[in-house]
């Protein structure tokens, strides 16, 4: 059963691949405005480039949060889901593998173009990519918290900002800042291995926490 | 001792008998913290020596301190309340949680003020992304996120049982975000206190900082009882013994005008 | 099976669960006691549901057949009292009872993105494509198999859900309201359906508003005027 | 005391302005954290006797 799950949001998440490209949008427009509205001298985006693509990627990933369980909701798929027999949480994890599949994962493929533009000096691609496959799946995790928690309010999008953002700083600090460190030409692993026990908490903690959530969104 | 055990948990989860008990409590709460907070805030201010290279700014230490504990334990408490709540299905520990939300939230804004002001003669500037402050500023985040789940979702069983998952992830990500902080920003002064280490404080000024924040403790009990008796209230309004409890305090204060 | 009201039975065997031997209810039900915003929708609701029951939960608009629908379901935790599968407390069996669990509602959680037959093979991976066929074929959506579903009308994206009637050997079903936009034809073969599955010692529990041609039992919710909630 | 005279007291040498500033604020947000409460009870006990009387009626 969870196998056809993964099928079927795979193939959902295909059939409508518009709307996959629409945080990747959001990704580089939010990129591009920094050269707008502080300074194009690439010295200077070179120094904050980590950042703009951090801040870029956690904004991104919060756009595309909404759609992780919301139509499923709607049309009543999110109850048969619930009643399947096997634990819910197995179920989030489902859905958290799709949603960075389809909305984490091009992340850290477009993120080397935006570094580019940006002036980010060769040392911090490489540490920039990693960090965003280490840290995406956290971005999902926490997410899918947020989203089980807001799935049945009509003003849900406007709140799991509120409730997420403070829950990925962690990631921001540290898979920024090991950036950083490989412009400056230091040791990233230090910053990779946090990243990874942080995933590890939350890999043990996001899924029993969500499927908390939806029992609850879920129990009018 | 297991059956008394399983008494006291039904007692707890009876709304009549928290109500009553914490009247009772509160008093005592109220007088003893007050002489607590009287005597640590004039020795703190008068007679606590001033600090060799801060002056007499350090003592904001006195309020400082006390309310950036004190939030950040009313969020730990707030997420134990809200677990009680969730496994043992009890409906007094979600009313607790409830009403830590606002005054945490408000104690973190106040340790975020005095943060600031303090900040000012040491530092020469009203904020300074230092480590602590910072953490403080995203506790106070941390509280956002509960109030709002409790104003956005109209059902109350709901939003208690949302907002105590929510309060349970954010109080396992406190120490990763405290960490992340600190380690993000080590060029600042280590806190000013730790309970388990010896203080590195002298005691007169330490004592009365003990002072105040054991004085800090009881008040937030008496703020914590009093909300949650509001709510109690509301809730049984329906109830023989809220409308006896009303008759004779009605009786009570025509009687004092006469 | 003649119509009977199951509501408040003797109260003699509320006190103890119901027996737990092979032939003995499936799903039961002690001292359900439920309120939804200060208004008591149900209390002392007493219940044993046998293999071959028909069931229809039936009641006044607000009377609570949701709320015991979704209390059976174990998708809400608001309530007090007891249920039992196999004469075994549910909470501790609730993935057996799952696993022997149909549940159609309101909302049949059919995806216009997905074609009938891909909407079909995640409730039932274990389906073959024949299968599928089938039991597209046996809810008169043959020749629709590979159509997107958001093309089809309502009532023909409800067959797609009603398939699962036939494609899945779940032992109990919970039917919320599996009528609704369904044309004439189709209800009286939606019933006999039910009857199938009943008397080949399935059970059916089920809330409609049609008058059904259906021996079953009835489940009453709300008998006393419900009050209107004070305000 | 360690002050010599009330006006150092307030002076605190010279960082008068921020400690008092400090403990006004905290003397508002204490305020709010006990009138607060005794408002809303007052609010609610009103409810709840107009509520009694409607019924008496």
């Amino acid at each position: 059963m969870l196998m056809a799950l993964l099928k079927r949001d795979l193939l959902l998440a295909f059939r409508s691949r518009g709307d996959l490209l629409n945080p990747l949008m959001f990704f580089m427009m939010v990129a591009s405005l920094f050269p707008l509205a502080v300074s194009p001298d690439p010295q200077f985006l070179g120094t904050i480039a980590a950042g703009v693509i951090w801040v870029g990627a956690l904004l991104a990933t919060l756009l595309s949060l909404d759609l992780m369980f919301k139509s499923d909701y709607e049309d009543g798929s999110l109850e048969q889901m619930l009643l399947m027999p096997q634990p819910a949480m197995l179920m989030v994890l489902v859905k958290v593998l799709v949603h960075w599949l389809v909305a984490g994962l091009p992340l850290a493929f477009i993120a080397p173009l935006l570094g580019l533009m940006l002036g980010l000096p060769n040392g911090g691609f490489m540490p920039l990519v990693l960090s965003l496959l280490l840290a995406t799946p956290i971005l999902s995790l926490l997410g899918a918290i947020g989203a089980g928690l807001t799935v049945g309010l009509r003003k849900g999008g406007m709140l799991m900002p509120l409730l997420i953002l403070p829950l990925y700083i962690p990631v921001l600090i540290f898979a920024s800042s090991s950036v950083q460190a490989g412009v400056q030409g230091s040791d990233y692993l230090g910053h990779m291995a946090f990243l990874g026990a942080y995933l590890a908490l939350t890999l043990v903690v996001a899924p029993v926490a969500a499927a908390a959530a939806l029992r609850i969104s879920l129990a009018r | 001792m297991w059956t008394r055990l399983k008494r006291l948990y039904h007692k707890m989860g009876s709304p009549k008998w928290f109500y009553e008990i914490t009247t009772r409590w509160s008093k005592w709460f109220m007088a003893v913290g007050s002489i607590l907070m009287l005597t640590g805030v004039v020795w703190g201010l008068a007679f606590a020596p001033a600090d060799y290279l801060q002056g007499n700014s350090f003592r904001i230490i006195y309020i400082h301190v006390p309310a950036s504990l004190l939030s950040q334990s009313a969020y730990i408490m707030m997420a134990v309340a809200g677990l009680v709540g969730l496994v043992w299905n009890m409906k007094m520990s979600f009313v607790v949680g409830k009403v830590i939300a606002p005054i945490g939230a408000s104690l973190a804004i106040l340790s975020l003020l005095t943060g600031a002001i303090w900040g000012k003669p040491t530092w020469g500037t009203w904020w300074v992304w230092d480590a602590r402050l910072t953490s403080m500023l995203i506790l106070l985040f941390l509280y956002f996120g509960v109030i709002a789940i409790y104003n956005a979702i109209e059902n109350d069983e709901m939003a208690n049982k949302a907002a105590a998952v929510l309060s349970i992830v954010g109080s396992i990500n406190i120490p990763v975000i405290k960490y992340s902080v600190e380690w993000w920003n080590t060029l600042h002064q280590s806190a000013t206190i730790t309970l388990t280490k010896k203080p590195t404080m002298a005691p007169e000024m330490f004592i009365p900082l003990m002072l105040t924040i054991l004085g800090f403790y009881c008040w937030f009990a008496v703020w914590v009882f009093a909300r949650t008796r509001n709510e109690i209230l509301f809730k049984e309004r329906k109830t023989n013994w809220v409308k006896k409890l009303l008759q004779n305090g009605h009786k009570k204060t025509t009687g004092a005008q006469l | 099976m003649s119509l009977q009201n199951l509501h408040n039975p003797d109260t003699t065997s509320s006190t103890t669960g119901p027996n737990a031997t092979g032939n003995g209810p499936w799903l039961s039900a002690r001292g359900l006691f439920c309120e939804r915003d200060e208004r008591v929708l149900f209390s002392e609701l007493n219940f044993d549901f046998l293999p071959g029951d028909i069931v229809r939960i039936a009641g006044p608009n607000g009377a609570g057949k949701s709320s015991l629908m979704r209390i059976l379901l174990g998708l809400s935790a608001g309530f007090e009292g007891e249920l039992f599968w196999h004469g075994k407390p549910m909470v501790q069996q609730v993935y057996d009872f799952r696993s022997q669990l149909l549940y159609l509602g309101h909302q049949v959680g059919v995806k216009g993105n997905l074609t009938p037959e891909e909407n079909l093979a995640w409730f039932s991976p274990a389906a073959t494509q024949d299968d599928i066929y089938g039991a597209l074929k046996k809810v008169g959506l043959s020749g629709y198999e590979d159509l997107l579903t958001h093309g089809l009308s309502a009532g023909q994206q409800r067959r797609v859900a009603l398939a699962r009637l036939f494609l899945e050997d779940k032992p109990v079903w919970i039917l919320d309201e599996p009528f609704t936009a369904i044309d004439k034809e189709g209800v009286s073969e939606l019933e006999q359906v039910v009857i199938n599955h009943a008397q080949a010692g399935g059970l059916v529990i089920l809330t409609t508003h049609h008058d059904l041609r259906v021996p079953v039992k009835t489940l009453m919710l709300g008998g006393q005027e419900s009050e209107m909630p004070l305000c | 005391m360690f002050f010599d005279d009330f006006s150092s007291f307030l002076a605190m040498g010279g960082h008068g302005l921020y400690v008092w500033l400090s403990y006004s604020l905290a003397a508002v947000i204490v305020a709010i954290n006990f009138i607060s409460p005794v408002l809303t009870r007052k609010k609610i006990i009103k409810d709840i006797e107009r509520q009694l009387r409607r019924e008496q009626k």
